[in-house]
């Protein structure tokens, strides 16, 4: 399957004095992928997203988006590009209705620059955070004062924020943590929908949820790719299963 | 002059000036250490400290010397207890909140600058030194007592850093730094020791107040330099970093005194404040603490 | 006639229709116009430093003015009015001095108002009390005022300015200190009056300043400056105010030793300070100006005993019973003959109310001086209706014992220069 | 009706009473008002930065100042008229603003605070040190010539008391309905995202340093344009209003009114400088009322008094 690429790595590295967070990594990511990445904790999955989002400086190697070397831009320009990244502790504007947040997301895609050409109205900026935090069944939520929704309806909401950007790549960083069972198979259903348009890259402990939305998974172990494969080539990788599965399964 | 003497006296003068600083700004530096809040009646506590000398001096019989001592104990004890009850009776309430706690501090600020007016006057009074001798130099003459201060202000800080890091209280108040949620949840009764560094802060800053008045007078006024020049200590140094602190008091007094020798006085103020400015828009973490990024 | 009744604006009618918020914000201002009301009365708008660096001379200035204020009602005031005094704080800020200026005018009306002090402050207020029609009295020593930096509303009738000190001084100083002189002064305004008018005065007596230090106005520790007298200094002329000037003087005691050049400072590095503490005790035999001698003299005047005995100064110029609360002496007895000069005026001019405030400021202007007398204790003084300003003998005084001696007094013409300014040919 | 259109009609009936309170108002206060008025301005300056945007500069007297010594010291040396002054005030104090802005904004928190204050101190210190232009703490007084100026054929005279108001209050009301459209729409969504979650911002593909500097310009710019305009409708200029006070200053008004509010700037500013005015008359102990009025604020009404009945009853004063 000859997909097209949409990011790339090569030699990236991020270390923190001696430690190598992240060790020369070369990673592939397909266009219209859903990519889990996946590995014991300190491995280096959270630091690895955050380089490629730019909220971390590499120490070394590059980052290419559709073919632009992204290494040196800002984390604010990669969004730009396409680049969407949703917060492994939940990240939203706590003071703020769901509307309100969502907005500020919407307000980035749809006009960057304030004084940007594109003439685009309050309305429009509402509707389209209205839509974005309908897909993730927060429709009815909207005048809700974010700081006092419930832990699963913030990490939707943090979800739709990303959503809004209508990114080319949407990252998700342990976006299960703390979900129910049932807020997790509504959870897979709405990863299913932004994979018809975008993207998607996903750290996950959820073994489950990694199953069964994955078309590939790497698996990064002390800073570096130990395997990389469909689920069915993972879970039968004796070296992932020494690594990782056998301390997940703890 | 020659510029070798001006050097010297500009090297001790800074040192003596360092000293003062640093007690003042190690006072800060521990309540922004561990609270996370900034203290603008800092200076306040500064000038209680020297007019509490003054009072000394004037109630206390005797030779200076024991007014000078009584004062010592006296002052930061009083200064103490009123820092106890200000955080005990706002800072606590408004939950240390950084921004709440500057404006309710500038609210402690005037009130006691101004009961200090009502109550002391307003006129600068001197406190007679403990002791009165001139060292000559074959220049220029220079005041013992000043020399006197730069080695209190190195005990005192040898004290206070030998109570960081020997004692129980120490392990206290860094535990309560680190996490005050997890030190809470350990049983830590952080908010004694909340009160107890607010109390500490505010006493170094008047033992600073009593050492400095022989040299300087004690005037309702005079808490706003030493508050200026603690913050660019604590922020140079690095925000909450006692070595940092040190180090910044030490750089800022010496800069100080050997940039005059080289302007005009008002414009040495200014390339010196403009120096502070500059070291914390390049470097924003302090010249001596961590980078967090 | 009712002079308040010819100052209420139409406006005033209104007022019973006020809204609540309105009248909320209105009410104390209301209360302010009822009292100008009552009564006939002069009422004299007196803005004192009763807070900020000129707190020290504030209440001393408030004492005297409150004591010459007593005295006048005494003698049954002014043209058979009562004087009172409407005191408020200007916290030694030139902004917060402009604001009361207003309040003086717009809500407690005023006749005059009188007591600035320090120059910078003055110089923010003397071009709105011109805009307000104000007539303005101030006991500042600044000469912004003879240049003709003001307006025709504001005059200085007691004290002499800094120029005319300063002139008055320099040849005694070069005859009997040295010729070569170091200037230390602070870095602002009343600083560069002394410079300025000093180095030409010096040098008119064949003398040179070899260096002036010019030390910020928010410094506390003077040490460090100076090294930077230079070694051929004879004379080191100082001044300087402010809370600190207590320590400037003892570092620069420390620093000199008993070796040192001869010191020439203005009593202003002093005022209010004790000077038999041992922190001084170097200052033995130094010199100061002094604009009216703090200890009083083997040679005492009447009047100057009375005026001591009034303001309840001893004869140390502290406080009665309070020897360590010094009065700021040299200063303070420009607000008691100020009060005086704007009575002699008012009498002149038989003042009844504001509308005739034209005819009291031609009627000071037209006064040639006054006598020395209880009404003008420091001595004999020269006033010139054209600069509107007031010239008068200046002391030298020697420290001796920790007390002033005064060994020289200048006459009255040492302190003239040549007219720089005609406020008559400005129009009211 | 929507929140955003209540709250405009709140301003224009609060313009409509403070128009109309010249007439009612006795000429002290009409004075006191107007002073209250350009000082609001100040305010709602330093609201945009620190109530919207929530950066706390110690600093802001050093934009007051550029604007009152910009448009002063071309009226005092050049003999600029007066509407051109305060066009070269405004303009001054951007370009400061840009500059301090840009070397500031590098900084957070408490040391984005002490920069401000050592820059704006640095400021202080040149007024003084050039007091050879500048006139140093003793200022400088505008002459005659320059307190009127000719508006299309209208001679204004900047003595004249109802002109001054006027002046004032159509300036202040400029400024409030310029603050009114910054802080809603796109561009006010931007300042109070940064605000509540700089970090997330930036995530969602803002430039938070540009963002934070529009913000900072604005703020810096209007509180030039207040400078500008005290000191040429009072026609003094001097480096007090340079001073660290005059920073606290709309810190103070800004708190007490209601940080993040749009009107609570004019209330902070009316009550603080009444109260000042009311007891300076009668005590030296009126900063001791000011102190405690700051600690019982920040105890039970720690959003300020708008801010308070913003959260309490009224969502839609922001």
């Amino acid at each position: 399957m000859a997909e097209l690429s949409l990011l790339k790595t090569r030699g990236l590295s991020r270390h923190f004095g001696g430690l190598k967070a992240v060790d020369d990594v070369d990673f592939d990511l397909g266009q219209g992928e859903i990519r889990a990445i996946i590995g014991p904790n300190g491995a280096g999955k959270s630091t690895f997203v955050s380089l490629l989002s730019g909220r971390y400086k590499a120490s070394a190697g590059t980052v290419e988006f559709l073919g632009q070397d992204v290494s040196s831009l800002p984390a604010f320009r990669r969004v730009r590009l396409g680049i969407a990244y949703t917060f492994q502790i939940t990240n939203i504007y706590t003071a703020m209705t769901v509307l309100e947040n969502v907005s500020v997301a919407a307000q980035s895609r749809l006009k960057p620059n304030i004084f940007g050409h594109r003439h685009v109205t309050e309305a429009t900026i509402e509707e389209e955070a209205a839509k974005a935090a309908a897909t993730l069944g927060l429709g009815d939520m909207l005048d809700v004062v974010a700081g006092t929704l419930a832990y699963g309806h913030q990490r939707l909401l943090e979800v739709a924020m990303g959503l809004a950007l209508e990114p080319k790549l949407l990252i998700l960083d342990e976006p299960t943590q703390g979900l129910s069972d049932s807020e997790i198979e509504n959870f897979k259903d709405v990863v299913r929908k932004i994979n018809e348009t975008a993207t998607v890259l996903l750290i996950e402990h959820n073994m489950d949820v990694v199953m069964s939305l994955a078309e590939r998974i790497t698996v990064l172990d002390r800073g570096q790719i130990l395997a990389e494969g469909t689920p069915a080539e993972i879970s039968d990788n004796r070296a992932v299963q020494a690594a990782y599965l056998g301390e997940a399964a703890e | 002059m020659d510029i070798a003497p001006y050097l010297l006296l500009a090297t001790l003068e800074g040192l003596v000036q360092a000293s003062v600083l640093t007690l003042t700004a190690l006072g800060l530096s521990v309540v922004f250490g561990t609270m996370r809040v900034v203290n603008v009646a800092h200076g306040e506590f500064f000038m209680l400290g020297a007019v509490g000398a003054w009072v000394c001096a004037m109630l206390m019989p005797g030779p200076p010397w024991l007014g000078f001592v009584t004062a010592l104990i006296v002052a930061p004890a009083i200064v103490g207890l009123l820092a106890a009850a200000a955080d005990w009776a706002i800072l606590k309430r408004i939950d240390y909140d950084p921004e709440a706690t500057i404006i309710s501090t500038i609210g402690l600020m005037y009130i006691i600058q101004q009961v200090v007016l009502m109550t002391f006057g307003p006129n600068a009074q001197a406190v007679d030194a403990p002791f009165y001798y001139t060292i000559r130099f074959p220049w220029f003459g220079y005041s013992s007592y000043k020399l006197f201060i730069v080695v209190a202000a190195i005990v005192l800080v040898f004290a206070l850093w030998r109570l960081m890091k020997g004692s129980r209280v120490g392990l206290l108040m860094r535990a309560t730094q680190y996490d005050k949620d997890t030190a809470q949840n350990f049983g830590i009764p952080v908010d004694r020791v909340y009160s107890g560094v607010f109390a500490v802060g505010a006493m170094m800053a008047a033992i600073a107040g009593v050492l400095v008045v022989p040299n300087q007078q004690a005037h309702y006024l005079m808490g706003h330099d030493p508050l200026l020049l603690s913050f660019v200590v604590v922020i140079v140094g690095g925000l909450g970093s006692i070595p940092g602190t040190i180090a910044a008091a030490v750089l800022i007094g010496l800069s100080d005194g050997l940039l005059s020798v080289f302007f005009t006085p008002t414009l040495a103020k200014i390339a010196s404040t403009l120096l502070v400015a500059l070291v914390l828009v390049f470097k924003p973490e302090g010249l001596f603490g961590k980078a967090t990024r | 006639m009712k002079k308040s009744a010819l100052l209420l604006p139409s406006r005033r009618s209104v007022l019973a229709g006020m809204g609540g918020a309105a009248a909320l914000l209105a009410a104390p201002g209301l209360v302010g116009r009822a009292r100008a009301q009552s009564g006939d009365v002069i009422r004299l708008g007196a803005p004192f430093h009763r807070t900020g660096i000129g707190a020290s001379y504030g209440r001393w200035y408030e004492q005297t003015a409150k004591a010459a204020t007593a005295l006048i009602n005494e003698q049954g005031g002014i043209n058979g009015m009562q004087v009172e005094l409407v005191i408020e704080d200007d916290g030694t800020d030139p902004k917060r001095s402009v604001e009361v200026m207003e309040k003086f005018s717009a809500e407690h009306n005023v006749d005059a108002v009188f007591g600035t002090l320090f120059s910078h402050v003055v110089a923010a207020t003397a071009p709105r009390a011109g805009e307000l029609k104000m007539p303005y009295f101030i006991c500042s020593e600044s000469h912004a005022l003879a240049s003709g930096a003001f307006n025709r509303y504001v005059f200085q009738p007691s004290i002499t300015d800094v120029k005319s000190q300063v002139i008055s001084m320099a040849p005694w100083i070069s005859d009997n200190l040295g010729k070569k002189v170091t200037l230390i002064y602070p870095d602002y305004a009343f600083g560069y009056d002394h410079r300025d008018n000093f180095t030409a005065a010096i040098e008119a007596q064949g003398g040179e300043v070899v260096a002036d230090i010019a030390i910020p106005p928010t410094e506390t520790s003077f040490t460090r400056y100076f090294p930077k007298i230079p070694f051929s200094t004879e004379v080191i002329y100082h001044v300087m105010v402010g809370p600190g000037v207590l320590t400037f003087v003892k570092e620069l005691g420390e620093h000199l030793g008993s070796q040192g050049p001869e010191l020439f400072g203005f009593i202003d590095s002093l005022e209010a300070v004790q000077l038999d503490i041992p922190q001084l005790s170097f200052l033995e035999g130094s010199h100061f100006w002094e604009g009216n001698p703090r200890y009083a003299q083997a040679d005492q005047t009447d009047f100057d005993a009375f005026y001591r005995e009034k303001v309840g100064v001893d004869e140390n110029g502290a406080a009665m019973g309070d020897p360590k609360n010094v009065s700021t002496y040299a200063h303070m007895f420009s607000v008691w003959e100020t009060l005086y000069a704007m009575k002699a005026a008012m009498e002149m001019a038989d003042y009844k109310g504001p509308d005739q405030k034209v005819a009291m400021l031609e009627a000071m202007e037209s006064i040639q001086g006054f006598d020395a007398s209880n009404a003008f204790p420091q001595g004999q003084k020269v006033f010139n209706g054209k600069t509107h300003q007031s010239f008068g003998h200046q002391y030298i005084s020697k420290v001796v014992d920790g007390k002033l001696e005064v060994q020289h007094t200048t006459s009255i013409e040492d302190t003239f220069y040549p007219d720089e300014t005609d406020y008559t040919k400005m129009s009211f | 009706m929507t929140n955003d259109r209540k709250l405009l009609l709140l301003c224009l009936g609060v313009l409509a009473i403070l128009f109309a309170l010249q007439f009612v108002l006795s000429s002290y206060l009409v004075l006191a008002l107007t002073r209250i008025l350009i000082l609001s301005v100040f305010a709602m300056g330093y609201n945009i930065l620190m109530g919207y945007t929530g950066l706390l500069s110690l600093g802001h007297a050093m934009f007051f100042a550029a604007g009152l010594y910009a448009s002063g010291l071309a009226s005092y040396y050049w003999g600029v008229p007066l509407g051109w002054a305060f066009l070269i005030g405004i303009a001054g104090s951007a370009v400061v603003s840009v500059i301090i802005g840009l070397l500031a904004l590098r900084t957070e928190a408490v040391a984005f605070m002490i920069v401000t204050l050592m820059f704006s101190q640095a400021a202080f210190l040149a007024t003084l040190h050039f007091s050879k232009i500048t006139g140093g703490d003793q200022g400088l007084t505008l002459p005659t010539e320059a307190r009127s100026f000719d508006l299309f054929g209208l001679v204004l005279d900047m003595t004249h008391d109802g002109t001054r108001f006027n002046i004032a209050f159509t300036v202040f009301a400029v400024v409030l309905l310029l603050t009114y459209v910054a802080t809603r729409g796109p561009f006010g969504r931007q300042l109070v995202a940064v605000r509540g979650n700089p970090g997330r911002t930036e995530m969602l593909g803002f430039n938070i340093y540009i963002v934070k500097l529009m913000a900072f310009t604005l703020s810096g710019t209007i509180a030039g344009t207040a400078g500008a305009l005290y000191g040429l409708m009072f026609g003094y200029i001097g480096s007090s209003f340079a001073d660290f006070q005059n920073s606290i200053q709309p810190l103070l008004f800004t708190l007490v009114g209601g940080p993040g509010t749009l009107l609570g700037p004019l209330l902070g500013t009316a009550l603080m400088t009444m109260l000042i005015d009311r007891l300076s008359g009668l005590t030296t102990a009126y900063l001791i009322v000011v102190g405690v009025l700051l600690i019982v604020m920040t105890l039970w009404a720690p959003k300020g008094i708008l801010g308070t009945i913003r959260d309490k009853w009224a969502r839609w004063l922001n």
